[in-house]
């Protein structure tokens, strides 16, 4: 029993159990915890495995960014975050066949790694030192995979216009179409009344403009 | 039990269960924002197993590098993600999945 | 004679038209008299240029042809349709402008085309590999037959667009869009001589047309659209199937996927998949043309559709059918089609010919009676190209033209009152000759071409389809009776088109709200002078048009008879074969085999590669 | 004249497409610009136009007549370009030019046509003079023209095909020329559409034509004439009759006993289908009377002069098709008979003035159809000649009387009816002198033009024989041969005698009209009340006759008058022509005067060689002259009798006898309602099922019903879409439960290979998710090696008829195991040496061209 064992045996229950946590809590709150706490535990593991980089990049994105921004938005909707009522009844007989379904993966997995007589582990063999070094990951990005990594920043950008976009919704103006039906909407189109409505000025109307202004 | 933390098997199930978990999660709950946080779930035990094999072949660290790439592209997919559910909220207010079924109609 | 007398005896007749175009239009304004008359000088130039001339048989037909041309004519119009996109959509002038420039250019380009004596074989071919994993090229070329439909279109498109630009007032940057992507479409599905390449073309002209039904349409137009859209669907994935199969078993045969329409003529199949694949290219242009008893989405789908709508869809996207049938019935299934033509001809005449005519007649809208009357029409076409001989297949063609032409130029009519009353049902009218005297002149016309009266354009594509029926040997012993029943149609064309005329223009005015019902304004005479023009230019100079496909059509049957020819050598064989490379000028463009690598060759080859010094 | 072909050689005779197209340019100009011209210069143009045109003809007429000399007949061409081309399966080509000829038949009928054309012109001048269509009218009257030298001239049969209908679209658009009136535009389609149907035939006859002889030109179709001696079975239409095997053994092979005629009468009897439509014979006839809805310049025009008479124009034309057959010859001059007799008959009881003119021209041109129909062209062609004048005259006439009965009763239908006009020799004299010329040819009397010509129709009808055209008069084709038909030898006499029935009622109906118009008192003062030309339509009209109508109220109105110059200078030469172009052609008793006869005789030479005189019919020729002129006699007695002297008593009491004869003969044998009944319903109610058919049969079996097929399966799928994200993931879930349960399950998959020739059998595993593998070759039911490894081939070698049970072990990743077991056995060799169908060892042998080919490219190298 080394120390490693016990920082695996350790993070891996931590892991597991914020993973339930998250799952099984009634308040989206402790649900956003059990998330932190599952991060955690997997940026641990992280270092186990000569991730010293993701494990950081790990605890900064998920539990600085993506836990808080669950977080916020739950601060922002107050008590309508939490489960409906009556949510908790309707989604009994789902979480017991869920909790039935896990178990009997847990039981068929733990089938398949005992019962195979000659079940072989595979250890890992011995890690370069450079391996998962900021240095060395850093070389990558840069380098080889600088192509996908501005992509990425791209696509964050994207993310978080996109996102503006969406959240930034006028709920007064929401437009009520004629018809329900998709091809209706797609055929008779509000098109032809935008049209109407902003024809572009005429140059009479331009020049009116302008002398109005001067 | 010495290899304890030491043998890929033991990640890869350990993956496996968080994956599961968060599946059932995403299945069983109606909560939009647990079932997000499912995602993020299964999103992490994906890269587990890509950073354990990555553990694997010491000679490149491609692995991570992906899974580094999934980090970001999560932390993307969460902002859109909660934004929709805002514009959600706004709409039926109301974060239940069960009211999300437009699509039927 | 001294070089300026020479010179204007040269101009005299374009200056004579321009003249007769500017003195001819009563009641116009100068600048429309000029338009006219310049109109009229183009039209003569046209025909000159068409004239067929002593030196029009060079030596080397390929020397001058632009190989881009087609490329050109199909690109157009589409790169034209994304340009349009970022027009504003509030300034509807220049969005018609833009637009009719677009179709003007393309029509003028087209022209080009003519500057081919179209002998045997592919012109203004070029090829471009695409997706040589599988076989697909961007492979373009024009014959005799095809370039007619090129230029039918080119034609008819600006005059459809001319005229739904005059009646329609919304959403105008969709209808250009629609337009000009329906007509690159159209021009590539004639143009495209690889499978996929043609099928790309062929689902995408479906797009803008059920959008230009279903936006623009009348009150029932959203079921027309779907209803266009599903039968040409269905027609459309079987014939995919048929297609995805030949080339299947080209790939297993000659070791290398094509899609190539030049490739697939070699595939000889074993019978029954034979008729499969026949039926499935069969039942899609069946519906497109449409043939009994897959007629009933024409008549709805031109009822709503806007007066464009309809005069494209009648000029030429009808054509299509027609066409595929010559192309990929009658050239990769001929033993199938040959053998299926008497029995498809006896639809044709009784399912298209009469029944058509007599349900034509029966109709109380003019625009549905109009469709009714263009499933007759096309059964005259279909009956020429299953009678299979030159002239009637030459006719055929012709007729195709004619169709357009007359058809075209009914809706565009049949438009006009529509604009006018907003109504077409005949009994609303009656006597209106009193009062739109021009239109009923104009309209009279264009029914006498319709009923193939001689001298118009209608005749001689009816008469050169009945003349080769009567000499076919491929409809056997029964082609004699079928070309006397196909010309008993002409009676009843007679019928329903003066009945119609009778009822709308004759008679005593009796509706007042026809009294004041305004003649044909400026813009509808140019829209339909140019077709009136052609009725008579076809009807009395046919020859322009037949010397220029006559070698095209003897190529297809050509290639119709060596299709039906090893489908006999196939006998009852179940095992598909590759028939002989034929060479020469219809094999142009042949894909060859890919360089293959030396390690993928058979051992037998590497064996005999290492002995070969 | 020399200097005329010297000008226009024979073979390119420019002057030909100047007389065609001089009426085109008229008709387009005024067609065009005819409102801005003024009525001046749209009358001046029209009528230049024609007028060159008939000079032209004139000159064309004599440099004919210069270049014809002895036998030969001369045919001028021109060429104007090559139309389009009929390309064959056989590679044969016909080339279809647009071309003009002119020989001794077509330019006396282009003279006809240009100059009683040009007549009927100047007189239209006039008679439409206030009317708003005036530029219309002209410009239709152009196009007439023009098309009916397209027609005449047309050097092939498509040419004159433009012709034939260019023609029956004016006479449609004349016919209906006052189409604000709903009876006339209907009448113009009637006569449209009747043409039509002839038409049909016409482009049959080209067809069939085409087929035949290869060519559609004149000098094309004689040429090839001699193929047209071809039997064709024209029953059963296929190979037999499949219903017909319900019948008795007997009955059956009557039913499909395969029945021939020859080419020839096909071709006959579609150009007689044609002609009937165009010419207005049984029982295309009902067109023609109906047509006098038009102008009466028109009437004369077309309906009289010129357009009828192309159907006997075209049969005189392909006089040398025509001979070929006998049969076709016989059914021409029975119907043509039977239609001289029939409209006369109608003819009886009309009292408008034009519809006794338009049945008598039916019936005048049942007697050309006669003429034609016994192998006398020139005859049947120069009664078009005397017929044309006398007619033209008679019509024009009517014009002039119906123009001034117009000008006092101002009632189109009551203007033309004979009960209110008597006596107008006073007011119109020269009408009157001129209708006396016309009627005195008509009736037949002596030493007029029409006494002549039906004189030579009525003998050659009884003395003519169409021969046949094969001697034996048996047709053998291909191991086919046919008995052709052959003339009965009552049928001259039977012809003779209807065609003396028919002179005699014509004689009797033409004096009654001339009676009726000019003798007697004016009854126009008053006008017959509550006149109706009867349209068949209603019975309790005029089902009573005509004793009822009550004298109505005295009009006001100017006194009858004498038309204008322009009006009655046409009527002047006409009549003069009726009156003396008997001359042309004289041939009764002892006058022998026949110019046209040995003009046109090289133009018939060919077919005049088919037909003979039967025995002694020369002698008896004096008796027919003698009958002829009993028929004047009697006929037109009988009418002064009764109409002049009696006053109309004797005919009145003969109606009042037999009032429901006298309305169905009145109501013109009701035809018309038979045909509306039968013929238009039948294709009507044809029609409506159609209809029906279309909108419940096709459309919805089609159409509605599979599309319901298809929303009831996507109604019944629906219940799987619930909307749900959840409940798709869950899906999803299950779906990759099942894939990943099918990666965890091994399973064994192996391909065999066999060779039983040699025994050697070899086996290749599948590779899966960490497979490894174990083998029991030698069937001893122990495992080769107890350890699993990657080994995934195995080969082994049988003796013959050898056994052998091979197993195979295969474990996962998961450490799961599966086994399977595969029999070998190795047969006893087939010493046939056949190869069984479908044995591997054909996969090679099919691949062998391939082989061969490489094998010759190394040679190559």
């Amino acid at each position: 029993m080394t120390v490693g064992n016990v920082f695996f045996a350790v993070a891996s229950v931590v892991a597991l159990l914020g993973a339930f946590m998250t799952i099984a809590s009634q308040s989206p709150v402790r649900s956003a915890v059990g998330l932190l706490i599952t991060i955690v535990g997997i940026a641990a593991l992280f270092l186990m495995l000569n991730a010293q980089f993701l494990a950081a990049i790990q605890l900064i994105v998920y539990a600085g960014a993506v836990v808080v921004l669950f977080v916020f938005v739950i601060m922002l909707l107050g008590p309508d975050a939490g489960d409906g009522e009556g949510t908790v009844a309707r989604a009994r007989v789902a979480r017991y066949g869920a909790g039935a379904f896990f178990a009997l993966l847990a039981a068929a997995a733990a089938h398949l790694v005992t019962r195979a007589p000659d079940a072989v582990f595979t250890p890992f063999g011995a890690v370069d030192p450079e391996h998962g070094s900021v240095e060395a990951i850093g070389r990558l990005l840069f380098g080889s995979d600088v192509v996908p990594f501005e992509l990425a920043t791209a696509l964050l950008i994207v993310a978080v216009v996109g996102a503006i976009a969406v959240a930034r919704g006028k709920p007064h103006v929401r437009r009520q179409s004629k018809s329900a039906s998709p091809t209706a909407r797609m055929f008779h189109g509000p098109l032809m009344a935008r049209d109407a409505q902003r024809p572009l000025p005429t140059k009479a109307e331009k020049a009116a403009k302008a002398a109005g202004g001067a | 039990m010495s290899s304890l933390g030491y043998v890929i098997e033991q990640y890869i199930m350990l993956s496996g269960a968080l994956f599961t978990l968060g599946c059932i999660g995403f299945l069983v709950r109606r909560n939009v924002l647990v079932q997000l946080m499912s995602i993020e779930l299964m999103l992490n035990s994906v890269n587990l197993t890509l950073v354990a094999y990555n553990r694997m072949h010491t000679g490149d660290l491609n692995g991570q590098v992906f899974a580094f790439f999934i980090i970001a592209v999560a932390a993307a997919e969460v902002a859109v993600g909660l934004a929709i559910v805002l514009a959600f909220y706004r709409l039926k207010s109301s974060v239940q999945s069960d009211e999300a079924d437009q699509l039927r109609h | 004679m001294n070089p300026v007398a020479s010179g204007l005896f040269q101009i005299a007749p374009y200056i004579l038209a321009f003249v007769v175009g500017v003195l001819v239009p009563r009641r116009q304004g100068a600048p429309e008299r000029v338009a006219i008359g310049i109109v009229a000088a183009l039209a003569l130039l046209l025909v000159r240029s068409l004239w067929p001339s002593e030196t029009a048989a060079v030596a080397d037909p390929n020397a001058h042809e632009w190989k881009y041309l087609l490329s050109v004519i199909v690109f157009l119009p589409i790169l034209g349709a994304i340009f349009v996109l970022f027009l504003p959509r509030q300034s509807p002038v220049i969005l018609k402008r833009v637009t009719f420039l677009i179709l003007g250019l393309d029509g003028l380009v087209s022209l080009d085309l003519l500057s081919s004596p179209m002998t045997r074989g592919w012109h203004f071919q070029h090829i471009v590999e695409w997706v040589p994993a599988f076989g697909i090229r961007y492979h373009v070329a024009v014959d005799g037959v095809s370039m007619w439909l090129i230029l039918l279109s080119t034609l008819t498109t600006p005059i459809a667009a001319y005229v739904s630009f005059g009646s329609l007032k919304t959403r105008i940057k969709d209808l250009c869009f629609a337009f000009l992507l329906l007509h690159g479409a159209m021009m590539g599905a004639f143009i495209s001589l690889d499978l996929f390449l043609f099928f790309v073309f062929w689902e995408l002209l479906l797009i803008p047309m059920i959008v230009m039904i279903g936006v623009w349409g009348g009150v029932e137009k959203v079921k027309a659209a779907y209803k266009f859209f599903i039968y040409t669907m269905v027609g459309s994935m079987l014939m995919l199937a048929a297609i995805l199969f030949m080339v299947w078993n080209y790939s297993k045969l000659a070791g290398y996927p094509s899609f190539d329409y030049l490739a697939l003529q070699r595939v000889v199949l074993p019978r029954t998949a034979a008729w499969l694949c026949f039926g499935g290219f069969f039942l899609a242009f069946a519906i497109k043309v449409p043939m009994f008893p897959f007629h009933t989405w024409l008549p709805d789908a031109h009822v709503q559709a806007p007066t464009g709508g309809s005069i494209i869809l009648a000029a030429v996207l009808l054509k299509l059918g027609a066409y595929g049938y010559i192309r990929f019935c009658m050239g990769l299934l001929g033993g199938v089609a040959w053998t299926a033509a008497a029995t498809l001809a006896g639809v044709a005449i009784g399912g298209g010919i009469v029944y058509g005519a007599l349900v034509a007649w029966k109709q109380d809208d003019v625009k549905r009676l109009v469709a009714y009357s263009s499933v007759a029409h096309m059964g005259f076409v279909m009956l020429g190209l299953f009678a299979g001989t030159q002239a009637a297949m030459e006719g055929a063609v012709l007729q195709m033209l004619n169709h357009g032409v007359s058809t075209g130029a009914l809706f565009l009519l049949v438009g006009v009152i529509y604009d006018r009353r907003h109504t077409r049902l005949v009994r609303e009218f009656g006597g209106i000759a009193k009062v739109m005297p021009i239109y009923a002149a104009l309209f009279v016309i264009v029914t006498m071409s319709s009923i193939g009266v001689p001298g118009t354009n209608g005749f001689v594509g009816e008469f050169m389809i009945v003349m080769g029926t009567f000499v076919s040997q491929t409809l056997g012993g029964q082609a004699r009776l079928q070309a006397g029943l196909a010309s008993a149609g002409v009676i009843l064309a007679a019928v329903y088109m003066l009945s119609v005329v009778q009822r709308v223009f004759f008679g005593p005015l009796s509706n007042p709200k026809n009294k004041h019902l305004r003649d044909l304004n400026v813009r509808e005479t140019i829209a339909v002078a140019p077709l009136i023009a052609l009725i008579f230019v076809i009807g009395l100079f046919p020859n322009l048009f037949l010397s220029r496909m006559g070698d095209g059509v003897s190529a297809v049957l050509e290639r119709y008879q060596d299709s039906r020819k090893s489908y006999q050598e196939q006998g009852d064989s179940d095992t598909a074969r590759l028939s002989e490379r034929r060479g020469g000028a219809l094999e142009l463009g042949y894909p060859e085999a890919p360089q293959k690598k030396t390690d993928t060759q058979p051992a037998q080859a590497q064996a005999l590669n290492a002995e070969a010094p | 004249m020399q200097a005329i072909l010297a000008l226009f050689p024979a073979r390119d005779y420019t002057l030909l497409s100047l007389i065609v197209l001089l009426p085109l340019l008229g008709a387009a100009v005024n067609g065009v610009f005819g409102k801005r011209l003024g009525k001046e210069a749209v009358s001046l143009l029209a009528l230049s136009v024609i007028f060159i045109s008939f000079v032209l003809s004139v000159l064309t007429f004599f440099a004919l007549g210069h270049a014809q000399q002895g036998e030969t007949a001369a045919r001028f061409y021109w060429k104007g370009w090559e139309w389009f081309h009929l390309t064959q399966q056989n590679g044969n080509s016909t080339t279809l030019n647009v071309a003009f000829s002119v020989d001794a038949l077509s330019g006396t009928m282009a003279l006809i046509v240009t100059g009683v054309g040009f007549l009927i012109h100047l007189y239209s001048v006039s008679y439409m003079a206030e009317d708003p269509g005036f530029h219309r009218f002209l410009t239709y009257l152009n196009l007439f023209i023009f098309s009916m030298l397209v027609l005449i001239l047309g050097d092939s049969l498509p040419v004159l095909f433009v012709g034939w209908e260019g023609v029956g679209l004016c006479s449609y658009l004349l016919i209906g020329f006052w189409f604000e009136t709903e009876s006339n535009a209907a009448a113009g389609k009637k006569a449209f559409v009747t043409n039509r149907i002839g038409d049909f035939g016409l482009l049959v006859a080209m067809g069939l034509l085409l087929y035949y002889t290869g060519a559609l030109d004149w000098s094309g179709i004689e040429g090839g004439a001699k193929n047209l001696l071809t039997p064709v079975q024209v029953w059963p239409l296929g190979t037999h009759v499949p219903a017909a095997s319900l019948l008795p053994a007997g009955a059956e092979h009557w039913v499909n006993m395969p029945r021939y005629v020859s080419a020839a009468t096909l071709v006959g009897l579609a150009l007689f289908l044609g002609c009937a439509g165009k010419s207005a014979q049984l029982p295309l006839y009902v067109w023609l009377p109906d047509a006098m809805a038009g102008p009466t310049p028109v009437s004369a025009l077309i309906h009289a002069a010129t357009m009828v008479t192309a159907g006997v124009y075209l049969l005189c034309r392909l006089s040398f098709v025509m001979v070929l057959s006998p049969a076709a010859m016989a059914v021409v001059a029975f119907t043509g008979a039977l239609t001289a007799l029939f409209a006369a008959s109608i003819a009886f009881a009309q009292h408008d003035i034009k519809k006794v003119l338009a049945y008598s021209t039916v019936s005048q041109l049942g007697y050309m159809f006669l003429g034609v129909g016994v192998g006398a062209f020139t005859a049947g062609f120069f009664h078009v000649i005397t017929h044309a004048f006398f007619k033209a005259c008679m019509f024009l006439g009517a014009g002039s009387v119906i123009h001034a009965m117009h000008a006092r009763i101002h009632d189109t239908d009551a203007s033309q009816d004979m009960r209110n006009m008597g006596g107008l020799r006073k007011y119109m004299p020269i009408t009157f002198w001129t209708f006396a010329a016309s009627w005195a040819a008509i009736v037949g009397f002596p030493l007029s033009s029409g006494f002549f010509s039906k004189d030579e129709i009525l003998f050659k009808a009884y003395s003519s024989f169409v021969n046949s055209p094969v001697p034996g008069n048996t047709l053998t084709d291909g191991g086919i041969s046919m008995e052709l038909f052959t003339w009965p030898t009552w049928l001259g006499s039977a012809l003779y005698a209807m065609g003396l029935l028919t002179a005699v009622m014509t004689a009797f109906y033409m004096t009654r009209l001339f009676i009726g118009i000019f003798f007697g008192e004016f009854k126009g003062w008053k006008i017959v009340k509550g006149f109706k030309e009867a349209q068949g339509h209603d019975e309790a009209d005029h089902g009573h006759g005509h004793a009822h109508h009550d004298p109505g109220v005295r009009l006001e109105g100017p006194t009858p008058h004498e038309s204008p110059w322009q009006m009655v200078l046409p009527l002047a030469i006409l009549g003069a022509l009726a009156a003396f172009s008997g001359f042309f052609n004289a041939n009764a008793g002892p006058i022998h005067i026949t110019p046209l006869d040995s003009w046109l005789e090289p133009v018939f030479a060919k077919a005049s060689g088919a037909v003979s005189l039967v025995a002694e019919s020369e002698s008896k020729e004096p008796l027919f002259l003698g009958l002829a002129f009993a028929a004047f006699a009697v006929g037109s007695g009988v009418a002064y009798w009764v109409y002049a002297i009696q006053k109309g008593k004797p005919a009145q009491s003969l109606v009042n006898a037999a009032p429901g004869f006298h309305s169905l003969v009145f109501d013109k044998w009701r035809v018309d309602e038979f045909y509306d009944e039968y013929v238009i319903g039948a294709v009507d109610s044809l029609a409506e099922f159609f209809t029906w058919a279309d909108k419940w049969i096709v459309d919805f079996i089609l159409t509605r019903v599979s599309s319901f097929l298809i929303a009831a399966s996507g109604t019944a799928l629906r219940f799987m879409q619930t909307g749900r994200v959840q409940t798709y993931a869950a899906v999803m879930v299950l779906g990759l439960g099942g894939v990943g349960y099918f990666f965890v399950t091994p399973r064994v998959e192996a391909e065999t290979k066999s060779n039983d020739a040699s025994g050697a059998y070899s086996l290749s595993a599948a590779q899966g998710l960490g497979y490894s593998y174990r083998w029991d070759l030698n069937n001893d039911g122990k495992w080769d090696t107890e350890k699993f490894s990657s080994q995934t081939r195995a080969s082994l070698k049988l003796a013959v008829k050898e056994n052998r049970t091979v197993r195979l072990e295969v474990k996962n990743a998961f450490g799961r195991t599966a086994t399977r077991s595969f029999d070998f056995a190795r047969p006893q060799p087939d010493l046939s040496g056949a190869l069984s169908r479908g044995s591997p060892d054909q996969v090679p042998l099919r691949r062998m061209p391939n082989l061969r080919q490489l094998v010759k490219q190394g040679a190559a190298k």
